[in-house]
């Protein structure tokens, strides 16, 4: 298990052994959605989000 | 003598197209001829709106769309704006609830919205907020109905511009309550019951588009956050303002009576006894009522702004009557009469 | 030409007072005289009821009753049975809310309330409930408005027994679901909203008052248990029964047509499609309309009906209306015609 | 010294799933290793169920689903039963909580549900409704855990057969009144708020499958009828029954008090003072109590049985661990001991 | 090892009194002596709290209180200040959840309440909000456990100045929305379920008491307006402000974290994906969690903090626990690790 | 702290030491309001029941 920070909050990120660049995952402090851009050293950027519909 | 008018709902199964099919359905002066649908063509309208069942009529598809004196588009943002050369073949007069008319510029289309696909037309849309706009809509052909969280906001701060206690330079903070019948009747997972049950959810805590609308009728910009809070229908505005002068009780019911006494759906709630003295939004559920009103907070320098009405009504469907009233030259409150309930939960 | 007929209201800061007064200032044919209250005497309308602030009329004081054409009583159950004397003094008509005149016997009143204190006027007072009592109506001077939960019960069976798919002999279950308005404006402990919103709570599990008017009139003895569940206006009843014969839905269709064909406030509802496929008290919110239906469970012999109604309306304001315009030969809709809402919460 | 088990769950995104993963995180004997989810692979646990952002877990797919001591599957009918052989191999216990293993032969899978797919698990696998089958589930491998309109309808009437009040042939009818949460995460246009709110809706008036159920274990057919109320949790079943020979209020309770004095998941709640006076599920949310009472209505003959669960936990996730706690010797009790809130509103 | 203090309530019937008792009851370092009641006395606690059946513990009258470590007072404002001699001599620490204590001298008592009978207490007693005051509560004797709309306010606005990124000298509005449990039990005509049900009333519009703790504690006046919202637990405050110098999302970020990230009952909610991605009372209820959050609004120079607690438990009761867990030098979570409920209504 | 069975549904019921014969308690299950006809053995009643208004 490696770890990463959160471009957008800063927050560290666990990342699980076999990840791979590309994977989008959340941060789990601000949710934002993280593109795994390396795996050694891990690094992380914010992810296009993809407009969601919020429901009203 | 009262003339008749042919009148067709597209969108007919959405909330708002369900409003005016009933609204229009107890009018004097109109005689429902379509409400489509593309999902329930053939469907007869009472199998969306229960309290339609009596009405006997069926969707019928947009494609077979017939001729009518007014057509009323209840459909979401951007529908309109596409169809909007057809509907005008087929009406005299268009009746459109979304936001596609209701800014003056193909630029403020840029600013809030993706752009304006028809801005030729925008030239000639009439905003529908009597209270505001009322002078421009006898004759209109084109009418666009106002935002729900727009008109409750204006509504409560609208005097205060009018008598010149705020002079627009003032910080503005409009936050806003509203029900779950905004997000209209195509609601995702955000809107299932057990997640939108008691929820004070801030769900557009700022930027919310309606600022567009506010902006342009006001001419001030504002700070604008919307909670979603467990009701089905709703929009109460509270409007925090900080005049620059000392302001007092009287002032206000001067300036909110100077905007209001002669405007049959407005009512001055501010204050006063028993378990409603300001204004709420449950007060007026169904009705075409807004309840303005105020409070003074001297020790903040603050003024705070109350209004309340029903985004079904006031904020939509009930809104596009009252200006198609006017525009046509019938009764203003033809079809708008009914008063509200009391008791009543979360309506 | 249409006759006006003035009125007045004992109780006019209850909820069915209110919704009576709500009723008669929309309503074609009458002109409210007064709206009594002891507690709030001189105070406005809507100081009770904020939908009815631009209603013109403050509350006054029992004592001081004028003379009127029609007198309705929306009083706790025992306040007109004193008071009748008086009231008969004061007006032409009377309509009572509450239980006082609903049975036809003094051994009835020992039976299921506390006794009656007068008891010669039982006779002459006609039940309300236009389904079942049509006939007796027209020109009664004292007319007894029927319970809101008889109301639905009688409502979703009386078809089974006009058809004879029920002889009488058989188990019949009631379980009713209700909204809190039932309880009137003074609730107390278990009314307030911490602990009566979300319940399922069984407030009259055995033992119900009103099964003495659904047997008065079904002619049978019945099982019967009220829930409280979270909403403020409804009374729905879910009546299962075991009908001796195998029966079929289209004999139901049929029953139920039968009995219900040319009333214009009962509206049947059973299965097709959509979201509301059954009698739903939300449905018909703010109306004087009842939906009734029903469905088949052949394996267990069983038939389940169902019917719902707003209990401020076709479960009292509504029904004593309706009543008294049949009784004063007035158009039986009149002041009755709205629709309800779509979409509507928990109303 | 207390063992550790690990423990996935398939379907973590749903419901019971999310409750489920609640209730592991607190328990003294589970390790959670894995929250499967097809759609939102790789989110945190958080971004489904707002209440455990403070576990660090995220779904992982259920294709890499790796070894455990138990695994739970949370997942809509019939995903089980084709998936058993995979779910055999990964785990030493599997507690399913759909429908898929809870009746006993192929033949009532053909009557109720559509068919089977892997009938030779059917003989091994344990219902888990401990007030029922304690002695079958230690060492249990495949654990069903019970439907929740079931197991509340059931926990009402046991007691009135394992006295012998009831023989079986009388009538029985079940009035059950459920939450929103019953349908799941992905409700459709029904569970939308603005539809679903203030509801009596009889979502199922005849025919729901857990009468399949209910008949296994009680022996005796019963006619079961299911009304969505506004809501999120809960499930409350009101059975009306009729005793052959008369029974006094002393006999039932004790008839209830020997069938549930050792159950730390029954409490009885039958008359007294006080606002709650029956079973009332708002009172059990988010516990594995089920509140059980009875009334009397000796002038019908009748008996009302109540009951009210917690449908998220006594009714499928509390239930399942609770059945486990017995299967793996643990306290029967561990993880399941919060006491539910007072006041509490709409749950 | 573990010590085990005893501890007894005064106003044991009230909600916070009750949710005390719950939460007593779980903690492993309490004993519960006493419940008070003046109008209960010899009642079960599980008749006003349903959730507290199991309890073996009857309410005893006031007058015959016993010496215990820790009293907690769950009584009006104004009934401690009278009695906290008494109180002082029965027990070692004392935690009074009303507002009697929580203001640091008598002139505060005369401007905000009417006055102050036993001023002397002041100077010694510490303010329980452990996210403020952490230092100055072990070995306390008298704790003021604070207000519940203080709490949620001043949560959603300490980092910012913390973080220097507001002086004090800008405008502030707080609007906050509310649960009706914040009534207490004895709740009027307002809080009547029929009456209360689905508003969004305005009921401390200006000038809420609970500004006085505010400005205490974070040295600056604020624009405070309180609605009572439909859901029975729950303070949500929504700060909106604005900032002199331009800040972005990282520098939100860091401020909060700063503030908050060892703190273990708050919890950051910005943004994100999901249903979720604000502070939600909803989401915390029956925790002692405050979600806490914020967004930009750049066009308005405007920034928005939001918080989220349930009143009953952050807002009282569970901030009193917290605060009495640290001056005893207990495990500060001890008694107060639930999780909360997903998904869950209007709770 | 003596026992006493409750009449209307058998349970035991708690009393405290200084119980006095006319004091009036619920029974914790079945919730029946109890009057001690006697203290010492203690004996228990149903109490004649207030007719409560239960809201609607
Ligand atoms: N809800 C409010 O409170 C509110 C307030 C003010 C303004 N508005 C505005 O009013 C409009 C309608 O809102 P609503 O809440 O009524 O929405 P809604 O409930 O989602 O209904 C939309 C209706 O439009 C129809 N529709 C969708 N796409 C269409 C297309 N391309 N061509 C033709 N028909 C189409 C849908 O029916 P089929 O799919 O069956 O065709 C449906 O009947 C929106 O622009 C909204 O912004 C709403
Ligand atoms: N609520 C329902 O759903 C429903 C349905 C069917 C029938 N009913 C019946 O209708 C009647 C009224 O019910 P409600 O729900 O409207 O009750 P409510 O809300 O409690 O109102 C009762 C009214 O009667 C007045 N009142 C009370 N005692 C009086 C007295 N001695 N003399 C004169 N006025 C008195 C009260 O006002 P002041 O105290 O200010 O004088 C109040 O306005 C009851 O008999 C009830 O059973 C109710
Ligand atoms: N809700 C209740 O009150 C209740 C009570 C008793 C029993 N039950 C039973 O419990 C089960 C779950 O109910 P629920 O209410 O939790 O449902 P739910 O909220 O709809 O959740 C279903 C879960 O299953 C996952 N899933 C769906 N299809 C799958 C597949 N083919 N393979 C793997 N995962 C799949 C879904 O997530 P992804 O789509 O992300 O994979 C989701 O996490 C049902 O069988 C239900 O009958 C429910
Ligand atoms: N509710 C909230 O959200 C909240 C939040 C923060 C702080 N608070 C504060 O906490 C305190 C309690 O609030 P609450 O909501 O729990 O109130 P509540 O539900 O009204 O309960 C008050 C309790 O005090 C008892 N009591 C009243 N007067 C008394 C007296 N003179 N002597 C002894 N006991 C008396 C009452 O019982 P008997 O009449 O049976 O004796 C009752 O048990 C208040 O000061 C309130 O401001 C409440
Ligand atoms: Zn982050
Ligand atoms: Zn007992």
């Amino acid at each position: 298990m490696s770890e990463a920070d959160c471009p957008e909050c800063g927050a560290g990120v666990d990342l699980h052994d076999d990840v791979e660049v590309g994977e989008i995952l959340d941060c789990g402090t601000c949710g934002a959605e993280l593109e795994v851009l390396a795996a050694e050293p891990p690094e992380l950027d914010t992810a296009p989000e993809l407009e969601e519909d919020w429901g009203e | 003598m009262s003339e008749t008018y042919t009148a067709s709902v597209i969108g007919g199964t959405g909330f708002t197209g369900g409003e005016l099919l009933r609204l229009l359905a107890g009018h004097p002066n109109f005689e429902i001829e379509q409400a489509t649908s593309r999902s329930k063509a053939n469907k007869t309208v009472g199998y969306s709106h229960p309290n339609l069942r009596e009405l006997d009529l069926r969707f019928s598809s947009p494609d077979d769309l017939e001729s009518v004196d007014v057509l009323f588009a209840a459909t979401p943002h951007g529908v309109s704006m596409e169809q909007i050369d057809e509907f005008d073949e087929v009406a005299d007069t268009i009746v459109d609830l979304s936001a596609d008319f209701r800014l003056n510029t193909a630029e403020q289309y840029e600013e809030w919205y993706d752009g304006h696909s028809a801005p030729e037309y925008l030239e000639e849309s009439v905003y529908a907020l009597p209270e505001l706009t009322r002078d421009q809509l006898p004759g209109a052909d084109l009418i666009a109905s106002g935002g729900c969280n727009a008109a409750s906001t204006i509504l409560g701060l609208k005097p205060l511009f009018d008598a010149d206690i705020l002079s627009g330079d003032e910080q503005i903070v409009a936050d806003v309550k509203v029900g779950s019948s905004e997000g209209g009747a195509g609601g995702g997972d955000a809107s299932s019951h057990p997640e939108r049950s008691g929820v004070v959810r801030p769900y557009a805590p700022t930027g919310h588009r309606h600022e567009a609308e506010i902006e342009q009728f006001l001419g001030v910009s504002l700070s604008f956050t919307v909670h979603a809070v467990d009701m089905t229908r709703g929009s109460s505005a509270t409007c925090h303002v900080f005049p620059g002068e000392p302001v007092s009780k009287g002032d206000l019911w001067s300036a909110y009576r100077e905007s209001y006494e002669d405007e049959p759906f407005v009512r001055l709630v501010a204050g006063g006894g028993g378990v409603y003295r300001y204004p709420e939004p449950k007060a007026v559920t169904g009705t075409n009522m807004a309840e303005v009103g105020f409070e003074l907070d001297p020790g903040n320098k603050r003024l705070v702004a109350f209004s309340a009405i029903d985004n079904m009504m006031k904020g939509s469907a009930g809104q596009a009557i009252h200006g198609t009233n006017i525009a046509l030259g019938l009764d203003e409150t033809a079809g708008l009469d009914f008063q509200g309930l009391h008791p009543v939960g979360a309506p």
